[in-house]
């Protein structure tokens, strides 16, 4: 009865969520991803496609931009000019930031992308008619469409390599738009454990495909309200906050003496993962 | 028979596996197909998954995960296979295994598209003609059995792999009965110079590398978190020692003329003239200024202005370093592929040994090497001189008879070789193969392999970390296809044709293994357990771990003999040395059609399915080449057309082509993609070990006219974040990362 | 008491607005001019309601109502859409939000009102109707027709009133 | 000259006109054929589309709307000048409209449909389509209502339901004539049924009078509310180039502006066609022309004015997008929108152009391909240059299927558009009777006056 | 007067009852409620009403045996799925029952049997693929949580099943109807304290020291992504 739980709940559905005065309970999926660690071995991207069903699409079809790959590295040098990249490149894995408030989420005709309780991102792919508002609207372009329909596809899966398809994921036909779930299958998988243990998830308890793989440990991922976990530590020695555009520790003029940031905080998305930068001796 | 898996959760519960490792019911099993399969409430269309006999941990829709060994490369990590209804989903590390500590790469992940490869060889095939009939495996083993008889045992060859544990025991034992001494183990990318200069440095081949303890890491050309000996342990060593102790964090210096992955992360990369490394560490000896006697006498002449005009390293870096090493210690210093690949390798690499010595880590950060107490179960390390010598014997037309395990030649040994040719001169050869890769189409007998997904063994790293280790694999599924047979089943079917008495108690592979483990129970550290405890605990473990034997660490790098030539001519016809690139994902190009593996964008250009060509922008602007530019590489041997990549990590006198692509066989991911560099690559030799000089291959670039489209990751802004704040940079004298967690 | 009808064509405004005024000022048996005389003619011509006096039209209470039915039936479908028990939240923004409902609103008022509108327009027009017993087609060109219905009596007296001011054409219901 | 003749009679009016629904020339045929073939293809493309993937539009991951979007804007911007014509100025009481603003009304109802076809093209399961509709399912979920395409939806149904009630209540009387000339047929019978027996009676042209001007006064807010819809589903998001708030202005002006020059175009082909020659006056086309000018340079000083507001912001992410739009991979693209859209209309300043109408073709063709233009550069270049930059402009060129669903929207609008003015009269009788006749009174007025002053 | 009757008035009549109507009631009836679905053609005719039924004193050969679900279901309170068992459960007890020895399905069971090959049963609750439905999750709160008899927890979803031979869907599983039922009030602890949904939900409205009271009641999750993958 949709008009009644309007009229009983008016003040409660005009709060907005789930920043500010609906904070996460008890469970809030974060990040932290140390980019000093990381190699840029595409280990975590690998693991990625294994996990979740991710088709390999082939030369042409990456030609035309429509590679799938949910976690991307990304590699930088800036180098002004220089002659050579002579401290090295700058890797970045590249996921769904799992925005608090995402710009994809609203603008979705259907509703197919929404914010779940644990402060992640939703992608139904059921429910998704291929608009592709989201992808448009997302700052950060991790949104991958199905150009085609890959699970029939000879080259991408023949039938053999069904047989390694997760059980636990949706293989995603032609039309829908899919991207990083911090491997929800993984999530609820560890909260069924849980709640049959009346406890919450604890610390470790619980690994992405990515974090798992990464032979620096340069990933870290937990439940970011639990004090106990490590990226609730990390979050907090490095003083970023998870609904700020702007950090209060970047306002200090002699310069924080820290390292983590978010990707384009300030259009106010939130993002849900932490980067600490990659540090560069200054003695060489 | 009991044989019994390795359970996570069970572990120690002896039970009958066979059934929980069968197929079951894929048709029906879970997988959701999101408007392509069900998307509907349907009643009576599918079949539920049901067993016939189902032990209590066998429960539907619940994972099960058993440890095995990762067979992708030599590194030995012990690997987590997950297994639902029978199938292997996905493979983890093992956090066991104190070489990977449950950390897995791509290259190891991808084992699973190994296994379930639609291009497997299926049946056992004799060639007819141009093409492969089907036959029956007695037939295939009689065959071989008519084959070798009445050879001389110097008329048959082996060319395998790398091999250890209890196959290259059984193996060496096999090749004894064939009277046979001629086993050629090769492996086309290896450190077969580096580890002759260890010997003679350290006095071991391989020591252990203590990177973690270390402050600073002088590496030259040692791609060790890419591609060199066991990188997801130095990975491991390295996050540690990039951490360090009380926020003081370890520098990273590389020195190469093509940057690697290693490279890219380094603090300071620097582009020497190809084949100066060793010039560079005697002139950083010299900038120490702390060696005494003959090593002094040595470098004296190595001052700053000669050393930076012959490796192109500005005088002030080379202070800057010998400053930095000074400052903090101790240091590692490592010589790696890119010093190794030249005619002067050796020279190169005891340079660098020298400086090691100089700076005092030996015995710090390098420390000694422990092995298994089996020597006949410790590593065959392949090398490329090996081939050099098979080559030149089937030149010679001498092998009557060539088994070739592991190994593609065809594919991988120098355009200058014409191994091809020489190969069809073998009377009659066997391959033992999982694809019909290069090699396997010149052989006249394939036999098809089981995948390292579905087959027993044993494996014993060459790099081992805190003691010693025997690795073992263990099917995680039944067999995909039901005609490819276990390395191990073939070998111990064979050796019966010559030695029926001494292993007709071995009903299979797996019987000899099991035998063979329960023999030595006490040296594996099952004294005093009864012996299905003790195998059904190794197999749930994966891994043997033993205290093994501590070898021996001299520091014994000494000045004398050390002479590097000088620097080579510039050579008008062939201006540019051609380093062949190692990727981590494709190394020698045996994973290239695993479609995981060829779609990762090379970290360090993004490209993917293809090859490319790395030359730097400024000698491209030169030659007035751009992006894309299919351009003409010709050597003395041979010529590929190939893309072109403009790369600021290259020096401006190289080029560089990754090896793994360009193969004409291998199935429908390998074939076609890209161009393969070792076809042009001539045959230099080290002069020291007789090892092929990789980096020595000097090539002049041409513009075809053609150009296509680079496809890659990156996009049209490159490798520049246009002023976003996207990976961020900071130096380490404004940061504090000792209060981090 | 049988009526029949009487149609008479006019070429011009000027004549028909004679005819129509003679009928209103004659006193005629059987004959009621506010009930019984339609004036068709083939333009919409603003002399006619003039001549014919001030006669009322409902359409806009029509438009009213539908326009506010729209708009607050768009309003409530939608918040109670939004607040019912699959709550589609969105990152950072209240589950009932107002401005994108405005807008939606804003077009179900518009909508509401065009077509309780066209409902007013038919109900009030009497449309879709049924064809009256006497029709020209040359009204359609440029003819103006007066219809009238009268008792018997009356015929004649509007017959006459109608050749008086030159008809073009008289048309008669056949009696019954 | 004058907008009409002022003696024509009113009988030749309904001759000429009802004539148009018989016998058209032979060039009627022609475009007819073309407009079938050219749909006829986009309807190959669209089953290989549907069955392929989306894939064919050669589209890719960031850059994951083109043409498709492109053209739908083009064509709800094509509606708007249906509305100017038949409301707007129906509100001016600008009687110079009345010949030829039929035609225009059912070109906005035609190309809003048209524009509804792109949205299924679009979208990647069309067999899921109904998702997107609100009403009470046994998922019990509904779609996002905060959704500025759900917006989209809302307004192009409102709009669309709208345009056909106001083009078919403005009908009615003609459909009246039409019923009372007709020989006896299944068109009789059509025009009887549709006619709703309108027999001109005082009362119904009383009510008619007061719902034409009530729903004429509803279509202006809600003609503007469409495209500045439209132009949220760019200014609602955050993407650099299109967070812009002049973008609803920008739009409407771009509608109105593509519009009136698909109105000269129809006109010309309509005039020579049905032989309009009497009612599609010179004049008339006189006026649009100026009306249209006038648009153009609205439209071109708000394009100025997006490069100004973005210039004193100093944000530098749109900043890169617009550099980006004059000078990148789209430039030529750009530039051609700028020649068309604002250095073609120029021509309009030349009295002796105005009323030249092989020039007024080719040039309202110009304007045309220039709006078009003008929407896939909003669209396409953001995704080419957007916040992130290491997913810039991946290669991507429209395929030929992109390119065959265009240019059969093309072909279909056509199509119904054609079929419409040969089964209904795209002049309206009525109304261009009640313009001679207030013009003739005028000019009686104005004789009298004339004599009383002498 | 009358003109103001027809079609217009009722048209203006349907649509306002229509709209007031799904304004008021957004969660639609089931047109499937309680509706059969098809019947399911099992390889052996599997008689649930014979295992599961009610006890008959008066003549036992007619009756069933009272056969707890979960005994022959044993997965479905260890896994997300509930499998069906084991052909090695059904020999386990039908060895040793001889009277029923003779039948034609249990002569056919054993033919499976002893060729080991697993029956080939039919799903009768199948549920799209995209679809999570945790069986022990259900299992936990409803029989071990809050105690309710196995029948009835188990015939939410699944229907009388002890009154069936072979098993047919009874409830429509369609998504609006699982909600249904989600957005009942559930208590949030059982008796002695132990919380049963976990946690009350920061947006389902309940203030989180509420959700130690016995008598709070929540909804059951609602993210999209507790049910689809």
């Amino acid at each position: 009865m949709s008009v009644s739980n309007l009229l009983e709940n008016w003040s409660q559905v005009r709060h907005e969520h789930p920043v500010n005065d609906k904070p996460h309970d008890p469970y809030k999926w974060a990040m932290a991803i140390d980019l000093d660690a990381c190699t840029g071995c595409n280990a975590c991207s690998v693991a990625c496609y294994a996990e979740n069903n991710i088709p390999v699409v082939g030369k042409e079809r990456f030609q035309h931009g429509q590679q799938m790959h949910w976690l991307r590295v990304e590699r930088y040098w800036e180098e002004d000019s220089r002659e050579f990249p002579d401290q090295g490149f700058q890797f970045l894995p590249m996921m769904c930031q799992q925005c608090e408030a995402a710009p994809c989420e609203t603008v979705c005709p259907v509703a197919a992308t929404n914010h779940t309780a644990d402060g992640l991102n939703s992608q139904i792919y059921n429910r998704c008619i291929g608009s592709r508002y989201c992808s448009a609207n997302c700052p950060f372009k991790v949104r991958y469409f199905n150009w085609y329909d890959y699970p029939t596809d000879e080259m991408v899966w023949p039938a053999e390599m069904t047989q390694q398809m997760n059980p636990d994921v949706s293989v995603r036909s032609k039309g829908v738009m899919e991207k990083c779930t911090f491997c929800v299958q993984r999530l609820s998988a560890a909260k069924v454990v849980a709640k049959g243990e009346g406890r919450i998830v604890r610390e470790g308890e619980v690994q992405t495909a990515c974090q798992q793989s990464c032979p620096t440990g340069a990933i870290s991922f937990g439940n970011l309200v639990n004090p106990e976990s490590r990226v609730h530590k990390q979050w907090a020695a490095q003083q970023v906050v998870l609904d700020a555009d702007k950090q209060a520790k970047d306002e200090k003029e002699e310069g924080p003496g820290l390292r983590g940031y978010r990707i384009l905080e300030e259009l106010r998305a939130y993002p849900s993962v932490m980067y600490l930068e990659r540090v560069r001796e200054s003695a060489v | 028979m009991i044989d019994s898996g390795s359970v996570k959760q069970l572990a120690g519960h002896p039970f009958d596996r066979r059934d929980f490792l069968k197929v079951l019911g894929w048709s029906g099993a879970a997988v959701a197909l999101s408007g392509c399969g069900n998307t509907s409430i349907e009643d009576g269309k599918e079949t539920v998954v049901s067993y016939v006999e189902a032990n209590d941990y066998m429960v539907p829709g619940i994972g099960v995960y058993y440890n095995s060994t990762c067979a992708q490369c030599d590194a030995g990590c012990s690997i987590n296979g997950r297994v639902r209804e029978g199938r292997v989903l996905k493979l983890e590390g093992n956090p066991d295994s104190a070489i990977n500590k449950g950390k897995l790469c791509g290259l190891g992940q991808a084992g699973v598209q190994h296994h379930y490869n639609p291009d497997r060889v299926r049946e056992p095939l004799l060639r007819n003609g141009n093409k492969g009939e089907t036959i029956s495996w007695d037939k295939a083993y009689a065959l071989i059995a008519e084959k070798l008889s009445g050879v001389k045992g110097e008329e048959i060859a082996f060319l395998s792999g790398g091999v250890s544990g209890h196959l290259k025991a059984l193996l060496g034992n096999y090749l004894d009965s064939l009277g046979t001494k001629n086993h050629f183990v090769y492996e086309a990318v290896a450190p077969g110079v580096v580890r002759a200069a260890n010997v003679k440095a350290y006095g071991v081949e391989m020591p252990r590398y203590r990177f973690d303890k270390a402050q600073v890491v002088l590496s030259f050309g040692a791609d060790f978190l890419g591609s060199w000996v066991s990188p997801v342990h130095f990975s491991q060593q390295y996050a540690q020692f990039r951490k360090g102790v009380n926020g003081q964090r370890g520098v990273l210096v590389q020195v190469e003329s093509k940057m690697t992955l290693t490279g890219a992360n380094a603090d300071r990369w620097l582009a020497v003239k190809p084949g100066t490394e060793g010039v560079l560490a005697l002139g950083i000896i010299n900038a120490l200024g702390i060696a005494t006697g003959e090593v002094a006498e040595l470098v004296k002449g190595y001052d700053r202005a000669r050393v930076s005009s012959e490796t192109g390293v500005a005088p002030g870096q080379i202070d800057k370093i010998a400053a930095l090493l000074k400052l903090r210690s101790p240091s590692l210093v490592l010589a790696g592929s890119a010093a190794e690949g030249y005619a002067h390798g050796s020279q190169n690499a005891a340079a660098i040994h020298l400086l090691n010595q100089v700076l005092g880590n030996v015995g710090k950060t390098v420390e000694a090497p422990v092995s298994v107490p089996f020597p006949q179960m410790a590593p065959a390390k392949g090398n490329t001189a090996a081939l050099k010598t098979l080559n030149d014997g089937l030149a010679a037309g001498k092998y009557k008879v060539l088994f070739n395990f592991a190994a593609n030649p065809v594919f991988t040994a120098p355009g200058a070789f014409k191994f091809k040719d020489n190969l069809a001169k073998a009377g009659f050869k066997v391959a033992f193969a999982h694809y019909l890769d290069e090699t396997a189409l010149q052989a006249d007998l394939v036999l098809p392999l089981d995948s390292a997904m579905e087959d027993w063994g044993t494996q014993v790293p060459e790099y081992m970390t805190e003691g010693a280790q025997i690795n073992i694999q263990q099917p995680l599924m039944e067999r995909l296809h039901a005609n490819t047979r276990g390395m191990g089943d073939i070998v111990l079917t064979l050796i019966k044709q010559r030695r029926a008495d001494e292993y007709k108690a071995f009903e299979d592979y797996y019987a000899y293994l099991r035998g063979a483990m329960l023999q030595n129970k006490g040296a594996l550290g099952g004294g005093g357990v009864d012996d299905d405890t003790f195998w059904n605990e190794t197999l749930t473990q994966g891994i043997v771990k033993l205290a093994g034997s501590t070898g021996t660490l001299t520091a014994h790098a000494a000045a004398a003999g050390l002479t590097l030539p000088a620097p080579a001519a510039s050579d008008e016809q062939y201006p540019l040395h051609l380093i062949p690139g190692v990727t981590a994902s494709l190394r020698d190009g045996r994973h290239t059609n695993q479609p995981w593996l060829q779609e990762s964008p090379d970290p360090l250009t993004t490209i993917v399915w293809d090859s490319w060509v790395e030359v730097h922008p400024k000698k491209a602007t030169e030659l007035g080449i751009v992006e894309g530019d299919i351009v003409e590489v010709t050597s003395k041997t041979g010529s590929v057309k190939a893309q072109v990549y403009l790369f600021p990590g290259i020096h401006p006198e190289a080029i560089s082509i990754p090896v793994g692509r360009g193969h004409d066989a291998m199935g429908r991911y390998a074939k076609g993609y890209g161009v393969n560099p070792f076809q042009i690559m001539d045959a230099v030799f080290d002069a020291a070990t007789g090892e092929l000089a990789m980096h020595e291959t000097r090539v002049n670039i041409k513009k075809t006219g053609q150009r296509v489209l680079v496809v890659k990751d990156e996009g049209s802004a490159g490798a520049l974040q246009m002023g976003r704040k996207i990976a961020a940079r900071v130096s380490t004298d404004q940061v504090d990362l000792s209060k981090e967690v | 008491m049988s009526k029949r009808h009487l149609l008479a064509l006019y070429g011009n405004f000027e004549e028909a607005e004679a005819v129509v005024r003679e009928l209103r000022s004659a006193t005629i048996q059987g004959f009621d001019v506010n009930d019984d005389m339609i004036v068709k003619s083939p333009i919409e011509h603003p002399q006619v309601e003039a001549f014919l006096g001030d006669k009322p039209v409902y359409v806009q209470w029509f438009t009213l109502f539908g326009a506010l039915m729209g708009g607050l039936f768009g309003f409530f479908l939608i918040s109670g859409a939004q607040a019912n028990f699959y709550m589609q939240m969105k990152g950072g923004k209240p589950i009932v939000p107002f401005p994108p409902n405005f807008v939606l609103t804003y077009e179900m008022f518009i909508l509401g009102g065009v077509f309780i509108t066209i409902l007013g327009f038919l109900i009030c027009a009497g449309l879709p109707a049924k064809r009256s017993p006497l029709y020209s087609a040359k009204v359609s060109v440029d003819n103006i027709a007066i219809l009238v219905k009268a008792e018997e009596a009356a015929i004649s007296v509007l017959k006459a009133i109608f050749t008086k001011h030159k008809a073009l054409e008289i048309q008669e219901e056949a009696g019954k | 000259m004058k907008d009409i003749r002022e003696d024509i009679a009113w009988a030749k009016i309904n001759v000429d006109v009802m004539k148009s629904l018989e016998n058209p020339r032979k060039l009627y045929w022609v475009i007819l054929f073309f407009a079938l073939m050219a749909f006829g293809f986009g309807v190959g493309c669209e089953i290989y589309q549907y069955q392929t993937g989306m894939g064919v539009e050669n589209v890719n991951n960031p850059q994951v709307w083109g043409l498709y979007i492109a053209t739908f804007i083009f064509w709800i911007g094509m509606s708007h000048s249906g509305t100017l014509l038949s409301a707007i100025l129906h509100l001016m009481h600008a009687d110079w409209r009345k010949p030829i603003y039929r035609f225009a009304e059912a070109m906005t109802t035609f190309s809003l449909m048209t524009a509804g076809l792109f949205v299924m093209v679009h979208i990647g399961r069309l067999w899921q389509f109904y998702y997107s509709l609100p009403y009470p399912n046994d998922r019990g979920i509904w779609p996002n209502f905060q959704s500025p395409l759900l917006w989209d939806a809302m307004a192009i149904f409102t709009y669309l339901s709208s345009s056909v009630l106001f083009l078919f209540v403005g009908m009615i009387p003609d459909l009246a004539i039409a019923r009372d000339t007709m020989a006896a047929g299944w068109r009789k019978k059509l025009y009887t049924l549709l006619a709703l027996g309108w027999e001109g009676t005082d009362r119904q042209w009383r009510n008619f009078r007061v719902t034409y001007l009530t729903i004429a006064c509803f279509l202006i807010p809600l003609a503007v509310s469409v495209h500045s819809i439209v132009a949220s589903d760019f200014a609602m998001s955050q993407q650099p180039g299109w967070h812009v708030t002049s973008f609803p202005p920008y739009f409407v002006a771009g509608a109105l502006y593509s519009g009136c020059a698909a109105i000269i175009t129809l006109f010309i082909i309509l005039r020579y066609v049905f032989r309009f020659e009497a009612y599609m006056t010179k004049p008339i086309l006189k006026k649009i022309v100026r009306l249209t000018f006038a648009i153009a340079m609205v439209w071109t000083y708000l394009n100025a004015v997006e490069f100004a507001s973005v210039w004193y912001s100093h944000d530098e992410v749109s900043k890169d997008v617009l550099i980006q739009k004059m000078t990148g991979t789209y430039a030529p693209f750009w530039w051609g929108m700028i020649f068309c859209g604002s250095v073609v209309p120029l021509v309009f300043a030349f009295k002796r152009f105005q009323t030249n109408i092989p020039v007024l073709f080719a040039v309202s063709l110009l304007l045309n391909l220039g709006m078009w233009l003008e929407r896939w550069m909003i669209v396409a270049p953001t995704f080419s240059h957007g916040y992130y930059p290491w997913t810039w402009d991946h290669e991507q060129w429209p395929s030929l299927v992109a390119w065959g669903l265009v240019f059969a929207s093309f072909g279909w609008f056509t199509l119904l558009f054609m079929i419409f003015c040969k089964v209904f009269p795209s002049v309206s009788m009525y109304e261009v009777k009640e313009m001679v006749y207030h013009r003739t009174l005028h000019l009686k007025k104005s004789e009298t006056a004339e004599q009383g002053a002498h | 007067m009358y003109r103001f009757l027809r079609l217009p008035v009722l048209l203006v009549g349907f649509f306002m009852a229509a709209s007031s109507y799904a304004a008021s009631n957004s969660q639609p009836a089931l047109t499937t409620e309680d509706a059969l679905g098809p019947q399911v053609v099992q390889p052996i005719e599997f008689p649930h009403n014979r295992h599961a039924g009610l006890h008959d004193a008066s003549d036992p050969t007619k009756g069933g045996m009272e056969i707890n679900c979960q005994y022959c279901h044993t997965y479905a309170r260890r896994s997300a799925v509930a499998g069906i068992p084991p052909l090695q459960k059904c020999i386990g007890c039908h060895q040793n029952i001889e009277s029923v020895r003779n039948k034609s399905r249990i002569v056919e069971l054993f033919k499976y049997w002893d060729a080991k090959k697993a029956v080939p049963w039919k799903k009768v609750h199948d549920l799209p693929d995209f679809v999570r439905f945790n069986h022990e999750r259900h299992i936990k709160r409803f029989i071990e949580q809050q105690d309710r008899p196995v029948q009835e927890a188990c015939g939410y979803c699944h229907g009388d099943v002890k009154e069936m031979t072979v098993a047919r869907r009874q409830k429509p599983l369609a998504m609006g109807w699982c909600a249904s039922c989600h957005e009942k009030d559930h208590p949030v602890v059982a008796e002695g304290g132990t919380p049963i949904a976990g946690q009350a939900y920061w947006y389902s409205f309940q203030k989180p020291a509420a959700a130690q009271d016995a008598n709070t009641k929540a909804r059951g999750p609602n993210d999209c992504w507790q049910c689809h993958k």
